[in-house]
């Protein structure tokens, strides 16, 4: 991973996709439920037909969904797949169901040890859970060793569950403050992203805002991960749309919901709703414009502003 | 102040105020999204104000002045002394120990408290698949008490949950223990809107311990694919007071979010 | 663990340690080198003659070295000690030479790990160090186990160290800023304070300042660790002294070097420094008013301040 | 520019100097106290503009206006891109092999490349204890190469170290693969005041590969405890340029923490 890590790193979400994300890549995915979704970078490599995806995170959310809608995604290895209170993620659900795509369920602990051993560079992490449970009796066709399970070398007769690191080879993440050589600021609930960036072969951030360096140079206690781990970002305001981002704009509940429906509907009106937010959009200002556009922004914004 | 009872309250309202009966003013509560919001957020607000809770997402004892939609809505960092990662909050306070009581919930709950939220048939090809675990296994496997509300229905209770997905007893009073679990006994807690059932460490299976009003043990039983034991005189859940559901739909739930707005038709 | 966390937790040095710090408990050391070395708190330890204690940290500095010349650590265990260019921590040094207090080395990686492991609450870690080293071929009598190597089980024929979990019974930190429940803020360099304190089965922490929960409550992306780790809370400014604390007062050399001086000595030239600056001193206010008082504590904020 | 050199220098000077020739631009440092810490400032201050330094108590690519009394000197922290933690740097950065180059330093350096700071002696009871590992063992397991800067004495360079603290190649060009380590074939430059040692990788041992100005392999053979091979026609070490004086005493180390103040005694 040794690389020229101290340089202008700004790209488009088309470049950034392009340079970096390939045909059966691991796809580290930041966000979860409706808060900070890597959306509009799901867009774009859906756009590209990157294919044979494995998605991985923790809560796998609208654009893990959006991405296996888009038939791109042999397998999801996760702690949960949906949207809460929204429901099911549809396509996901289906996919599994119809066995068109594997799953290879952990829980969100199992799942941030897993990046934690990847971000510290050590092979496997000793976790207390999922033992007595059926995660551990079942596994996907395609993954080799879900587990070990060993004596404690201190504690003889206890028995001490391993799994194994978790390093993605491209995260996609959409967080609040990014500079142009990569230093990252997530603001509020930073999930499980901080392992995750860091134990990922390269990440692509998005952001709202590109701040000067000298932002982060002088507020360097609160820096989530520096630029080493960054290797291209991307500015998209309103990037985690429909999701919220944390001081920026609440999630916009009709857009899921609509969503929703055609997800649930399936087949062409799943279709159409691709077509129509996702194919046909050249930028993703363009998907936002059509999602109500500045006036739809607006609100959502104030909606945040006024939780603050 | 007198005690006003009152008898106009929703299944769902009584099953978050009988919850919340459940948690300590010095208890550390993970919550979950839905009624255990609810039943929290109603503690903290009634009698147990020293309560802090925590949030998988990564939120430390926040201020909530209503029920989030989500544990990832933004507002659950509202105010929080530290809004930190899921791996301080489900590493650092519930593997660590420090978290005293977990809300789950499932598709399916067994006679020993197992829960299934993974799918139904078979996990290569499920007939259905639910969304997983989340952080639903790490709080059973690792948190001395566990909430959990549920609607009472037969196929919500089978015999036997066709997917182990949060270990309960597993299969009988050493069933966590023989599995490799540290926290070899928890205390495990049902509120349905039919009764409170609660697991008996020496059987390692549910037994069946209060009514919600109005409700018998054969209700119960008719409802429920296994027997729950009893555990003594069957007591009653006790009634809100109309206090209490002020506060629960005024301050609580005030968007329903979780809570349909209550009205007065005679439950069923 | 489980305790009444949220309640006020101030007190003074004294209640500190004679609720929480017990004769033969493990010390978690807070603070390395220079900065941020708990000492109003290890005086106050010597001065009620907590004794048979094993001191744990990284970088074992000047508060160590008094504790071990006050005669009360049978053992230390850690990565590295010494005072960097002020020289040798010359009672840790001879108490190991002439065999009276046991030396368990480890490096830096390897007790923060250790730490780490202890946070997440898991029994052992793997670590990437230690190994073809003779740190790993010797061990204190008195530890039982000091590694183990295994198989990696996804990589047959790979060789994986692991190190155990190390929990502290009191840890002993020096902060910039707390509040009264015991959320804690450390600015600049946090070293492996973070997971130390999590280890630990009790914290005490002293801090520059104590600021209203409000602070923290309206930081909260800031926040180091919170209050459920911390058992005591004790108000002292300049309590690192003669160490630095960042942003608040730089290290004073002149005492730094007196104290080397005195130690490199040792002997009755040592115990006069005990007397005078520990035993002979009822606060660690009047250590300070000793030490040059306002016009001393004055210069060495003005020289932080010049480094900002 | 033409370049001025000049004869005005302490061994010091030159063993930084000569030291920083080997940091690129590109490359992210691990610094260490001492005439570590000056030799990567000056090439940050010199050929090596790009280079970014990380420091073990957490401090990530700080602005140093020069150099720092510690590691754990709060200035080390300044106009730092990120303040962490110590398993940020060491976990996250060394270990997870982000780090390019490192320093180290001892009381002892044999012809593995293997360092000892930690004691002289029975390890229970020493003749001498030094303060131990820090963060060395770490940087020598994990960094790909590894600079060390030191006085060239006999009884620093015995043929086998009393305690291996940092491994070199231990034993032999297989010593680090046979003991585990996942780094096998790291790259080991010791600039000592006479002379450069480079590890040969086929061989596992130190090779004389230059010779600082005016000294010749006699004096250095006379001073080392084993007899590095020669590699190829001995070079020697490139004086220092006026203008590079002047930025090393002005810029980088003005408080001469490191360096003494250097005065026109001829060099003995």
């Amino acid at each position: 991973m040794s690389k020229v890590s101290k340089r202008v790193k700004v790209m488009s979400a088309q470049e950034a996709v392009e340079n970096l994300v390939f045909h059966g890549a691991i796809i580290g995915m930041g966000g979860q439920n409706v808060t900070r979704c890597a959306v509009a970078l799901a867009h774009e490599i859906i756009k590209q037909g990157k294919r044979d995806l494995t998605l991985t995170g923790c809560n796998l959310s609208i654009h893990m969904d959006l991405m296996v809608g888009a038939g791109l995604v042999k397998k999801c290895e996760f702690g949960l797949g949906g949207l809460g209170r929204f429901g099911a993620t549809f396509q996901f659900r289906r996919a599994i169901e119809e066995r068109r795509m594997e799953a290879e369920d952990y829980d969100h602990l199992t799942m941030v040890c897993r990046f934690l051993a990847g971000e510290m560079g050590i092979p496997f992490i000793p976790v207390r859970g999922l033992m007595g449970s059926d995660i551990l009796k079942y596994q996907a066709p395609s993954t080799k060793k879900k587990f070990e399970i060993i004596n404690n070398p201190w504690n003889q007769g206890e028995k001490v569950l391993l799994v194994p690191a978790m390093e993605p080879d491209v995260t996609i993440v959409h967080v609040q403050k990014a500079d142009e050589i990569g230093n990252v600021l997530i603001q509020g609930i930073a999930c499980h992203e901080p392992e995750l960036i860091r134990a990922s072969k390269t990440t692509i951030v998005s952001c709202e805002e590109i701040v000067p360096t000298r932002f982060f140079r002088t507020n360097s206690d609160s820096t989530t991960v520096p630029y080493h781990y960054i290797d291209a970002v991307v500015e998209q305001r309103f990037g985690a749309y429909p999701a919220a981002t944390t001081g920026y704009y609440s999630f916009d509940a009709d857009h899921i919901n609509y969503y929703q429906q055609r997800s649930r509907a399936g087949g062409e009106e799943y279709k159409k709703y691709l077509n129509e937010y996702v194919y046909g959009c050249e930028t993703f200002d363009d998907v936002l414009e059509k999602c109500g556009g500045v006036k739809r922004l607006n609100h959502l914004h104030r909606e945040m502003l006024r939780l603050m | 102040m007198e005690k006003v009872y009152s008898e106009n309250y929703s299944g769902d309202e009584l099953m978050a105020i009988e919850a919340s009966r459940f948690i300590k003013s010095t208890d550390t509560v993970i919550l979950g999204t839905g009624l255990p919001m609810v039943a929290a957020i109603f503690a903290q607000k009634t009698h147990a104000v020293g309560v802090n809770f925590v949030v998988e997402s990564g939120s430390i004892d926040p201020i909530l002045p209503f029920a989030p939609f989500t544990v990832a809505d933004p507002i659950i960092g509202h105010m929080a002394v530290r809004t930190g990662s899921l791996r301080e909050v489900l590493g650092c306070m519930v593997q660590r120990g420090l978290v005293d009581v977990g809300f789950l919930g499932g598709a399916e709950i067994d006679q020993f408290g197992n829960i299934n939220s993974t799918c139904i048939g078979d996990p290569q090809s499920p007939k259905v698949r639910f969304p997983g675990s989340g952080g639903a296994n790490c709080i059973a496997s690792c948190v001395p008490k566990i909430l959990i509300i549920t609607e009472h229905e037969k196929r919500r209770f089978p015999a036997k949950v066709q997917f182990i997905t949060s270990p309960g007893y597993i299969d009988g009073p050493d069933g966590r223990k023989k599995a490799g679990l540290k926290m070899a006994k928890p205390d495990i807690i049902v509120v349905t809107d039919l009764c409170v059932m609660q697991i008996n460490p020496d059987t390692g299976r549910l037994e069946l311990t209060k009514l919600m009003p109005g409700v018998t043990i054969d209700e119960v039983y008719k409802n429920t694919g296994f027997e729950p034991r009893l555990r003594g005189k069957m007591g009653e859940v006790e009634l809100p007071t109309e206090a209490e559901l002020k506060i629960l739909r005024e301050e609580v739930d005030p968007n329903h979010i979780y809570l349909k707005e209550f009205s007065k038709q005679p439950r069923t």
